[in-house]
């Protein structure tokens, strides 16, 4: 492996942490990912020395504040490959993102009997805003179905997508780690004359995200699975399709002029962000994108690659038939999230007993719940790694589930 | 080496394992469902309840360890048993589930026997939740069948 | 004064910052305040030991994690004297809780022709967001004026109340900080039959809050007007208010179940939760509140009032008429913010000769158009004070002012 | 004490002091007007363009001193230039005040003169919106006066 892993896992506090005198071993990264010193440096540091309200005042400490946030929208812009920085708006999450897609794109566009399609695999943050635009506009929704390894079945995706005004779909499953060829689905989508709103969350974290190679329309991901922190998310979208949406929010700081019977738009990507935004959280989001940058998302998704290849090897040799690894096998068309079944005993219950050896898994419906339902399942357990997971939270993986076989 | 032996008691495995009343009662016996969305866990308890008395009762559902034990030992609880008892030995229970105080609103001479067995969950919270549903579902069964 | 103010600032790293060599007068915290340690640190520090996603995931690490968050609310719950933590929502701003009024309130329940009152003294986020509502809904909307001297005029409240649905306002100007009397707008609210919805993100930091005691139907607050972090907001309403109110944002958290026809939602405060939360600056924010109650709300209060009357008499004891402080001059009616114009100088040169001398005070509109309509100017210069202003940052902005006349 | 002098040359507050062309003119002269949201300065430019020249020019509007002798030296270096001169001087300008690298489309040639004195607005950035908004609204004007 060419990352020096051990080296990196010191630069996060949290991996040192332990339990009960023992170390911890986190697999739900692809829940949220801890943060490293760099990230937490900066913002308590902005904190210290640096912090103004940005925008709209004009003082020295606040322009120094404002160029430092606008610093981070540039460094976020060059890691996804945008045009300009004025593409990138900043939200909370991936959520807030998602829903500005539908409320303010999809209410401006989309009347009685407009379809969306969506697939099996999406997160509910993917799935429910559309639910509930198609409500209030009488949508339809339409559903890319799945093969029997939980991949997207494409065969008949150009006739699913007939006459349907948006395709949104995930880039990287967050329950099967599933890898989409996105590229192949903004050009069906365009086919169609459908716009492509690509769910980033997990791919974006962990591989090289490039919005122009993909042609797609829209992409919402958030800080808090990226190193970086919780409250903010991103909302990427070419100028012309941002230029073309009406504001999400309103309030101050998206507004050009406000008069007692109507208002005007402040230019982008000021439109999107009302209120006062996350400062030292998009400034924190940007020393993780220096971070991750640092490493190189290439280098990132080879040691994931591998360590997802080892974790399988182990599991299998371990376990094998009483283990049940759902979705893809091949590791080079996955990420180094998988949901496993193990023994018929039920997840909560083997999260349980993992969670006494501190290794920490998720077990749930991981919000995808028309993905369990497939599955068949009410619940999985979900090991999810990052570029601090090393062979040990594997091997120490491997062992707990030892234990859960002695009780149950 | 583990120290879950609070949590999973034998007398919680064995209801696990070999649940008690598990199954469907035909109408006019009331149907509840109740789940947990936040692990998806989902229950059906059907009561055939008459003159007061809880005549027969079962459950269907998928869940955890903790879920199906405590809906099968609720089950062999109630059955027979009148009303009144049936929700002072749910409202003991929930006092069992409760890190809080408690306020004195239920019989502390109501005996849980093997059910005490649960109490054991109050020291995981997240698992109070898995623990409840059963009974959760049970009260609100109640209700529909004297409706 | 019965509070120390130099040990407290001390607490403050921000006020220690120097420029050029010297001190910096920090008098735009009207706009957003200064963190004190224990927020920056309870923030870093619970990142570096204590990170974890909430809500979500089992594990010991996760559960402890939630546990604190929702500690966090219970907090707010108390500061603010709700009856219930459930009633405390978070949101990313004070902005994102007023369209959460506006967009889901709101949508349900205001048609064709229905009247939202506002005053002429609101700030652009409890504007814009009933305006857009207005454009969607073809609504009226009411402004309560204001008398010569920047108070709202009662007069006739009752008769511009008549019929309306919602009465939204400020509990403390922005621009001016006049001080409304919120209990008694509420009640005025109510006898007409319509909804209050206070604006509280002024009066909040400064004063006690007692929403049981304003009889207030929703309130809206920032985090980082108060000594909290960025990134997150308070939405309070009642809980049967809350019940009755339509999800806003759709996604992960906010479901009880997703189907592919339709979906469900979870519970109270859930329900508005959609997506990763701010954890980390909600638990800031929790200290941030701790830090306050500490300090006691009304002595804070006490401070703000004897600097405002500190400052009036030392701006008018040296420039008499040519200073005009607008709003009420009793102190006790009005907050610790004040908006002046001084010789007819434009308030951006103003405030870029008191940048030179490193006393930072806002010029602009203050996201208040309507207000600086009423007041004749394009934009004023702001001076806004907190717990930790004192007189020396006063007296500074009252020497820097006589370089503003000795340059123009 | 300041070390404001950068930034408040002599001539930019004589122009403040003593606007240049300010005023209106009756049609068939254009109105443009131009407003900086982040202040709230407003600036309205009437312009008689006829034959490729800038006849008059007047202008009217509420700023600060940056924004209204901006405009005011602007209406001075503008009357009586071929439209060739003024889009050439108004590019020359916009350079001046950029932080960014020059891409050379604007002649280095072009003699700015007093207007010069705005170039140490670029030391304070977000005064440049205010040195821009006279010239910004003027370019937009030749756009309608010439359609
Ligand atoms: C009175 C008032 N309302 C609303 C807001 C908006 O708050 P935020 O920008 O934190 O959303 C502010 C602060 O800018 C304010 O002063
Ligand atoms: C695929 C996917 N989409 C959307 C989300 C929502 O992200 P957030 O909770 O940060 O808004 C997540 C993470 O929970 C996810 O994994």
């Amino acid at each position: 492996m060419s990352l020096d892993i051990a080296a990196l896992r010191k630069e996060f506090p949290m991996l040192q942490r332990q339990v009960g005198g023992k170390p911890i071993h986190y697999l739900d990264s692809a829940n949220s990912s801890h943060k490293p010193n760099c990230v937490i440096d900066t913002m308590s540091q902005f904190m210290r020395e640096g912090y103004a309200p940005i925008g709209r005042s004009s003082y020295t400490l606040a322009s120094e504040a404002s160029t430092t946030y606008e610093a981070a929208r540039a460094k976020v812009a060059h890691f996804i490959n945008a045009r300009s920085p004025r593409e990138v708006v900043f939200t909370k999450n991936a959520t807030e993102s998602l829903n500005l897609a539908a409320q303010s794109w999809g209410r401006a566009n989309l009347g009685k009997g407009d379809v969306v399609v969506l697939t099996h695999m999406e997160h509910h943050a993917n799935i429910v805003p559309w639910q509930m635009l198609a409500a209030e506009k009488s949508l339809e929704i339409r559903w890319v179905p799945l093969t029997a390894d939980f991949q997207l079945d494409l065969t008949s995706l150009d006739s699913i997508l007939r006459g349907a005004k948006v395709f949104a779909f995930t880039s990287m499953s967050n329950v099967l780690g599933t890898i989409n060829p996105v590229r192949e689905l903004c050009d069906a989508a365009h086919r169609a004359g459908a716009i492509a709103v690509v769910d980033g969350c997990q791919s974006v974290p962990h591989m090289t995200t490039d919005v122009q190679a993909w042609g797609a329309d829209m992409l919402a991901f958030s800080s808090h699975k990226m190193c970086g922190p919780t409250g903010v998310g991103v909302f990427w979208a070419p100028e012309a399709m941002l230029d073309s949406m009406p504001p999400f929010l309103g309030g101050g700081g998206m507004i050009s002029d406000v008069r007692l019977d109507s208002f005007t738009c402040a230019e982008l990507p000021a439109k999107f962000e009302a209120g006062t935004p996350p400062i030292v959280e998009v400034i924190g989001l940007g020393a993780a994108v220096d971070f991750l940058s640092g490493i190189g998302m290439s280098e990132v998704r080879r040691h994931e690659i591998e360590l997802t290849n080892y974790a399988y090897r182990a599991l299998k040799d371990r376990y094998g038939d009483d283990i049940t690894i759902h979705g893809a096998t091949n590791p080079e068309l996955r990420g180094a999230t998988f949901s496993f079944a193990f023994r018929g005993v039920h997840p909560h219950d083997v999260s349980q007993v993992l969670d006494q050896h501190n290794v920490y898994v998720r077990a749930g419906h991981h919000c995808a719940k028309p993905l369990m339902r497939l599955i068949g399942a009410n619940a999985t357990a979900r090991a999810s790694m990052y570029l601090y997971s090393d062979e040990n939270d594997v091997d120490a993986l491997v062992d707990a589930l030892d234990d859960v076989s002695s009780i149950f | 080496m583990s120290n879950l032996e609070d949590l999973y008691r034998e007398v919680i495995l064995d209801h696990y394992r070999t649940p008690r009343n598990k199954g469907e009662l035909p109408p006019p016996a009331t149907c509840t469902e109740g789940s947990n969305p936040l692990c998806g866990d989902e229950i059906k308890i059907f009561l055939d309840v008459s003159d007061g008395v809880v005549n027969d009762v079962r459950f269907t559902g998928h869940g955890c360890s903790i879920s199906q034990a405590s809906a099968s030992m609720m089950t062999a609880a109630v059955k027979g048993k009148s009303l009144d008892d049936v929700r002072a030995i749910a409202r003991r229970f929930k006092q069992l589930m409760t890190i809080e105080e408690h306020d004195g609103s239920a019989p502390a001479d109501v005996k849980l026997g093997d059910i005490e067995a649960l109490q054991g969950v109050v020291k995981y919270p997240v698992r109070i939740k898995c623990a409840v549903l059963g009974w959760n579902t049970l009260l609100e069964g109640l209700a529909t069948a004297q409706a």
